[in-house]
This record gives C-alpha cells, structure tokens and sequence, in this order.
C-alpha cells in the first residue's frame, strides 16, 4: 500500500508533483540553474520513468544515466556519459521533432489566464522597472511540443499571476484559442499552492487541485485574475513516504532544490552550506544508488 | 602573441564582440579583463547565455548594446550591472531567443541575409525589435514565419581548454555557438589553458572543433576563464562569484582587474586553495 | 527484427525513401536487394549522392521518381539503369543540388516549409522545379534568394558500422546527411555491420550520431553494403561493381538477389576471396 | 637552372597546369571520383605550395597530409589523420567563408563562352538525348567563391564547347556579366589543347596559351563559339622535370588520374590494371615520401 506523508516542504511538495507530469518515454529537458527541476527529472527516473532520457540543455547531450542533483558540477553530469550531442544549433534540432515526445519546465516570472508567460521585464519594456535575466528559448520552441509545456511557480501571488503581462515571451493560448504551431500548449502550472490546469473551450486557467492545508480563498486571492473554478474542488495527492524519502536521500540530499524557494537570509545561509559541502566532496561525480 | 596585444590589435571600439561560452561555463574571463584593461568602448557583445563576463564589461563601461537571450548569474541571481544598465536605459538591448542567435550565425554559412523560424511569433519581440519581421512562406503553404537577421561578429573572443600554435582548438565539454562564432567572424582569438601538439588536436575527440584557418590569434592563459569552468580542468568558483556579486564595482575593478598579471589575479582570487577547490 | 520484417512493416508502396551514404560510399544494399525482393513500387528515392543504389532499385523496377543531385558509378562510369529510365521518361527527377537536399532535411528541425538558399539562382533549376522559388529577402535587404522545400522522409535507410540493440548508431568514417535523415524521418531503419553494447557507442568517437529515440528498427547484417564500402571495415568492391555493370539486370537478379540470403548471396560475389580483397 | 620537359601526356599536362593554380594558403576542395583534381592538388602541395589544406568533400574534413592518389582508398585518406569536421551541411559549411581562399575544380560536359557549364544533360532536360549524373553541389556555391571557379576538361571540342548549353547548372558570367552573389567567377578553363581565361569587359572566354605541338586553327575549330583572341598569343609554359618526376613517380603512380582522359578499351585495360594493383597492396594507406 502506498504511504502518503503530510510531512513535507514546499519545495517537495513542487518537485514531487512536476516529477508525476514525466512518462516513461519522455525525453526530459534540462535548463540551467534549474535545480528543481533537475530533482523533479531524477525522481521520475529513479521512481515510475526509468525509461525516460534526460537531455541536457547545458551541454546540449541525451543522458540515460541519473545522478545526484549537484550546484557546481551540471557540466560534469551533461559532459560525461552521454550518447548524443546536437549540433550547434542547439535546441534547434532534433527536439521538436515529432518523434520525440519532451518534456520541459518553464518558469515564468509573469503569467496570465491564457498561459502567456513574461521573463524579459516589470514594466514598459523601453523603460523597465525591473529587469529579467530574459528568456532563453522560451520564445523559439515552447508552443512547438507535442505533449505541450509544463509550467511552475514557487511564488503564487498576485505579482506573478497578472491580467495582463508586461512582456509576452513565451506565448500560451493566445485569447483563449488553440496553440499556434501545432503544439499542444501550455499544460500545467505547479505552484506552491495549488496544481492549475486549462479549461478547454476558452483555453484558460482553471484550478485542478488544492494542496493540503490550502483553502480556496487563498488560491483566490494569490490570483490576479478570475481562475475557472470547478464545482468539486479536489485536494493535491500528497508526496508519498517513498518520494520524499528518495528524493531528501538520494535524489538531492543537500537541498538544492530549495534554492529556488527560498529567499534573503535562508537563502543565502543554504547556498553557503551547498558550496561548502560541494567543495569538499572528494567524488564530484557521484553515482546514483537507489 | 599575448593577450595585450591580442585584444589590442583585434579588438576596436564599437565592434561587434562574440563571446564564447555559456552562462558561468567557459568564459574568456581573462580576455575581458585585459578588454577592461583597456579601456575598450562602445562594444556591442552578443553572446548565447550571458553572465558575468557581460556584467564586468558592462561594469567596465565598455559596453553599448547586448545581443543575449539570457544575462543572468544562474543560482547566484541577477546580474547588478547589466540590470541597472538595461534599467536605467545607458545601454540597449536587442532582444534575443536562442534561436535568433543561432540562426543569425547560421546566415553567415550560407550567404543569406536571414534565416526562417516558425517561433518568435505570438510574442511581443517583433514591438521592440524592428530589424525581425513576420512573413509568409514564399513557396505558398500560407506558413507565417519569423525572418531573423544576420549576425556577422567583427571578433569572436572564445576560451578553450586545449589549441595548437597554428590556431586549432579543441573542446572537450560542450561546445555550444564558439564553432560558429570561430568560423564566421572576421577575427577570431582563442584563449587556451594548454598549448598542445597539432597531433594532439587530431586524436582529442572533436578533433578542431575551432579550425585555425579562421584563428586570428592564440594566447596561452591558465584559469583564463575563472571564476567561470573550463571543463574538463575546473568547474566555475562559486565563492569568488559571490564575492563579485558583494563588491562594488570600482573596488573589485582594482583588486582584480587593474594592473594584474594572470598569476597576480589568481593569487588576488584565493590562490592555490582556490585552484585545489575547483580543480576537476 | 530481420530485414525482411523491416522492410516488410516499415517500407510501404508509394514512400519518400531517404538512403544514406554518398556514391560508393556506405550504402545499405543488403536493404535495397530487400526491397527489390519484396517488389516495392513506386518509391520516391532520396539520397545525398546516388550510386549503384538507386540505379539497382530503378532495375528492380521498384522506383517512380529520384530525388538527388548525383547519380553515377564514380570513376566506372554512369549508372545505366537510371540513365536509361530517365531517358525514356519512365521516372520523374526532382532536380537537386548538396544544398536543396541538406537544407530540405534540416526544415524539418526547425519545422519551417523551406530553407533560403542564395544558390541556384542564375541556373536552370526554376524552370524544372515548380516547387522551388526565386524571392526577396522580406528584411529588406533587396538580396534575391531561392526557397527550397522541405523534404519530409517517410521512411530512413542506412547502414552503419555500429549499433546498439536499443537503435543507437555510430559512424567511423563520414556521416554525411544519415544523422539528420535518422532523426527526421517518420521510420528509420538501420542495418549494421556490428551489433555493440551501449557502452561501446558512448565511447566511440561521435558516440550515437544516430539516436534511439529516431530509431524504428535495427538489423545486424555483416557485410550488408556490398558492392559499396563501410569504413572502416571494408572498402567498395570494384569488381563487383564491373560485374554489375557487365551484366544484363534480370540476370543479375537471379544471380545476386533473388531467394539469396546474406550467406548467400556473399558466395555468389565471390566469397572469402571477395573478403579479403575489401578488408581494410 | 629549372627544366622543362617535352616528354608528357595529355593527362600530365593538364594536372601539371592545374597544379599551378593553387596558391599555399588555399583550401583545395577534392570532390568523388575527380583523381586527376586530386592529383593535381598533391603535385601543388608536394611542391610550391607546401600550406595548402584539402578538404574532402567526401568526408568532409580538412586534410594536413598529401597521400598517393589512390582508386579504392579515397575514404581512408579523409577519414584518417584529418582535423577538422564540418557538420550535415557539408559543403554548405565554413566553405564559402570569405575568411578561406578555396579552390576547387569542376568538369563540365558542356562550356559557353561566358563560362556557364551544363552537368545534367544533352537535350531538352524533359526528354533528354543523354542524361548526365547530375551536378552534385556545383549550382549552389560555385559563384561565391572569392578566388572564382576553375574549370577543365580533357576533351576541348566543339561537343562540349558550345553556343548554347542545353541546361545551365553552374552559373558563370550572365551574358558577360559579373558573376552574381559576390564570388569572382570563372578564371579559367585547362583543357587538353590550351589554357583558356575569361576577358574582362564583357567576360568572355579568350584563349591564354596554347600547348606545345597544337596550332591556333585546332583550338578554334575545336571550340562551338568565336574565342577571344590575343594579338599575340604565346604558348603554354611545358612542364618541369620535377613536376613530371614526382607526379609520375610519387603523387600518382598508379596513373589513376589517366581515367579521366582515356577511353574505350584503353581505360578497361588501365582500370582493371589499377584495381588490381591496389587490391594487392599490403598497405592501402601509403606515405608519400618525397
């Protein structure tokens, strides 16, 4: 039988639910500076996706094998054991190409009811109030996928879910209508409160599941626009004793993951231990032993 | 030759500058630096995935215009003067996706002046970019696509672990666009941690991925890409990337910039505890 | 899988076929003698460079319509059986050049309708390709440009010296358009001369330029591009070559393909001898 | 004191007069089955120009090392010892870099004054009277080329030397125009009578010299259209006792680039000859000492 766990953090609660969107035959897409995401990916694999390839963004290579989530060494994990390196071109080839069914994770620091995404700015892009780092390859590829994009947040609020976002770099369903070139769209949105899917006809958000301990009001209130909301709301499936026990253990034992939680002080005290710890590592390599 | 006058003699004010690299891998640190040293001005750099080296010319003042899809400092956060720069207006941006980039190199193969994209469209690129427009599929399916212009690098400024004297260069991790860059700018300069055998070149794995054909200099420059990796010699310097991120600009401009000799920046930088600690 | 399976499921009447290789070099004839066997019809045939190949499909009768920019037995001379149905109208050519068939795979990627080329213009193309068109550059620039189509393979054949039970494959020697016909065809089929272990291909240089994911079916038979050469194992045959060339196609049938194993059909070429005289 | 010989064959002239063409900072494009070009190529890099690189075509790798011409083995040579590796494009690739001097060769089987080949066929392209090969890569790059196009033939007559090709599939001076897309065009055309070159204003074919034993009256009865003619026209500069030497006895010792200019029975006898001789080799990938 299956042991569910109310005893978890945010972060695990994100990663446990982005690593249940992979399939066995996925092939998943690492950014860089991901570290959530990279956890979610090695829990898929080393749990329900053992087929599951990642590709590697970083050193733009197809890897089989999982290894422990790691701060300093992704080169390491993407330049070594690899079967398959692309060309120049990058993410240009052989990923949206229909054979292959991908899986990739955005986070966006502006999202709207149609899934439209902003990493670019706050504010009129001439003049911003804040700048991003931008949007890598958002723009290129996003609403190519077959099996569409996958979206998260660890900040479910009002500054992140707008009416209107400032800078459309990754386009969702533009009015409410179906993806433009042929993807399937935007799929989910993992938040720290809530799991949030797309009503079909308009495309818009709407609200699947409520994490534990989350009221609706909350998930209300953090939403900048009306969210479609069904008429029986159900609560997130938790992390299982099993997920979380692999993923604190094996899959990212110093907590990299949190990095993209975490802010100020905590934050910073957490990175320092990371480095710390990484830096001291005899083995920067290590293997994966579940 | 050295890295003095490799940028002297290559490097002018106002070119357009491609650098190597990605994010806090494989950056020529060093050669920015000297560019700094300098006192370059009015740089338009483009480069794939942007981080520090972006920051610290910017910071330099060097810098005029950006031609990135990303300008960040990964894990670590934003990059504090490429934000002010872009937020205060004093540089410009062109704002890029990855395939832009890439494409944009790409032309240079083929002689085009711009390459396709079924991308780009749905986004507001094309409001603040007014050198990419949308079009239709001239062979008559009724596709709309994104035309994106040709990149031509004056310099390509690139760091690698391994090249010959001749100006080969092989790259044992990824390579990402220093082909590309190699191969179509006008000059390039390869910065190395080791000079090796052309028979060397030969037998690595990828062989010349940099072909000396379009080498326009080699200089030798140990931790040249400090405090970003060189694989497969060291992975980037987590704790001089904070200190960078704590220091005034000014201030680390004098401790690590100015005046200093590669074995004095790195003795500046921690030394040989700092080597031990991001040695492979 | 066998190759008859192979063929038999993944090959159907009517395909756009691309075959890998270049002229002499690395073509799957054991998988070409399959089809001819099988009496496919009505195949469109794509390769980079064609050889006995395509001219061995044409006899065989299995062929409407080629897709290539070379067809030719090199050095021995032209191909006799495309030359004559080409001659006596009995197959359709789409005129190609390298760059209409390199550019037609890699639409695929970027998942464009065609590709701008600043060739071809000032030829005679246009007028016997009326999918191919002369147009502007849309950013302004007033550069005249060819659009070249994409090129959608239902079906890959190659053969390669090294492949993995899983589908991955591994080319010493060139790859030439084989990576890019393996990953974006619908079906590909791989015939190799070794079946390796994964472990070997991830550490053969190039590792798996043939990927897995793009990989419908894997068939190991030695020797399986006889006439033509797989490096590094063995070159091309010349002698089968002249014999093929000497002999009148339904003869050659009987002799080398009908009912003929691979076993076979090696001892009709000449058996060991045959071997040793293209062992490398 | 340097010595010309009067001692040679068609098929050593004109790899001699190709030879001279290359300059040592040239990339020498060798294409499938042309061993008289490669030939040609290794005579120039084994003498004068010592710095030139291949690039094989067939493999498509830049080459440092000259080999002995060889029938059975061209791949061996671009697959070994080579340091660079352009991507698919091939030829598409790095080629046309304004930043390389490349030369290459090409054999057209029909020639117009204004340099315009035809490799595809005789007769209308629709119902042809003889269908060649094809023209491989010749229409794409041929007019990009900063040092032009070379051109030549082993048989100067008036079938390949016409008025009106039948099919323009190499772009040479449009009606004696500067070639298009920024190459130089043509430069000349090495046949087995003389060495052609274009005039400047129109750009038309003009003859350059003409070999030792062959009079004026044979070249214009031998080309389909007027030719230029210089008041004073010289002839051909013979080759050298060196060049013939180490042609014969080290580049091409087998006489393999004789294939290009034989026919009939006389290019069985040789054929078979080779093929022989190479399948007995015990090395098949011979040193060329000089």
């Amino acid at each position: 039988m299956t042991e569910y766990s109310n005893d978890f953090t945010v972060d695990e609660i994100l990663t446990v639910l982005m690593a249940r969107e992979v399939r066995n035959d996925d092939v998943m897409i690492v950014g860089v500076a991901t570290p959530m995401v990279w956890a979610a990916f090695t829990l898929a694999k080393v749990t329900h996706a053992p087929g599951a390839i990642y590709h590697y963004i970083m050193g733009n290579t197809f890897v089989n094998e999982p290894r422990q989530v790691s701060l300093l060494y992704l080169e390491m994990n993407t330049a070594r054991a690899y079967r398959f390196q692309n060309s120049g071109e990058c993410t240009l080839e052989s990923l949206p190409s229909e054979k292959l069914t991908t899986i990739e994770w955005f986070r966006p620091a502006q999202i709207d009811m149609y899934g439209n995404t902003n990493n670019i700015c706050i504010g009129d892009w001439n003049n911003p109030k804040l700048r991003f780092p931008g949007c890598a390859g958002i723009a290129d590829f996003s609403m190519f996928y077959s099996r569409g994009s996958f979206l998260y947040t660890p900040r479910h609020d009002t500054r992140t879910f707008v009416p209107k976002i400032d800078f459309i770099s990754g386009v969702g369903f533009p009015d409410g209508k179906s993806s433009i070139c042929g993807g399937s769209g935007p799929q989910c949105v993992v938040t720290n409160l809530a799991y949030l899917t797309f009503d079909d006809n308009p495309k818009r958000m709407k609200i699947g599941t409520i994490h534990p301990g989350i009221d609706l009001e909350t998930v209300k209130n953090s939403t900048g626009f009306e969210l479609i909301i069904p008429d029986d709301v159900k609560e997130t499936k938790l992390p299982t004793e099993k997920e979380l026990k692999i993923l604190r253990e094996k899959v990212d034992p110093l907590g990299i993951r949190k990095l993209e939680v975490l802010a100020g002080k905590e934050r910073e005290v957490l990175l320092n231990e990371i480095i710390k710890k990484e830096l001291a590592m005899e083995n920067r390599f290590p293997k994966l032993i579940i | 030759m050295s890295l003095e006058e490799a940028i002297s003699i290559y490097v002018q004010d106002g070119d357009l500058v491609g650098i190597g690299g990605l994010s806090f891998w494989r950056k020529p640190i060093s050669a920015c630096r000297e560019i700094i040293r300098q006192n370059k001005k009015d740089l338009t750099v483009c480069t794939f995935v942007g981080g520090i080296e972006v920051d610290m010319l910017i910071g330099g003042g060097c810098v005029s215009h950006v031609k990135s899809c990303f300008v960040g400092m990964e894990i670590f956060g934003m990059a504090p003067h490429y934000r002010k720069a872009v937020e205060s207006g004093s540089i410009k941006i062109s704002e890029e996706s990855e395939a832009s980039i890439a494409l944009g190199l790409k032309c240079s193969y083929l002689k085009v002046p711009f390459m396709p994209l079924k991308g780009i469209i749905g986004t507001d690129f094309p409001k603040v970019r007014d050198d990419i427009k949308q079009f239709e599929d001239p062979l008559g399916s009724g596709t709309q696509l994104m035309a994106l212009p040709k990149i031509d690098l004056d310099v390509a400024i690139l760091h690698v672990p391994y090249a010959d004297e001749y100006g080969n260069g092989n790259i044992a991790g990824a390579v990402w666009l220093d082909d590309d860059m190699a191969k179509t700018a006008k000059k390039t300069i390869i910065t190395c941690e080791k000079l090796v055998e052309l028979e060397d070149i030969v037998h690595s794995p990828g062989k010349a991925q940099l072909p000396m054909q379009t080498t326009s200099a080699v200089v030798k420059i140990p931790f040249g890409a400090h405090p970003t990796s060189c694989y497969p010699i060291y992975t980037f310097d987590p704790n001089h990337i904070q200190r960078y991120l704590k220091t005034e600009f000014e201030q680390y401009k004098q401790n690590f910039i100015l005046n200093k000799s590669n074995v004095q920046y790195l003795d500046a930088a921690g030394g040989a505890q700092t080597i031990l600690n991001i040695l492979l």
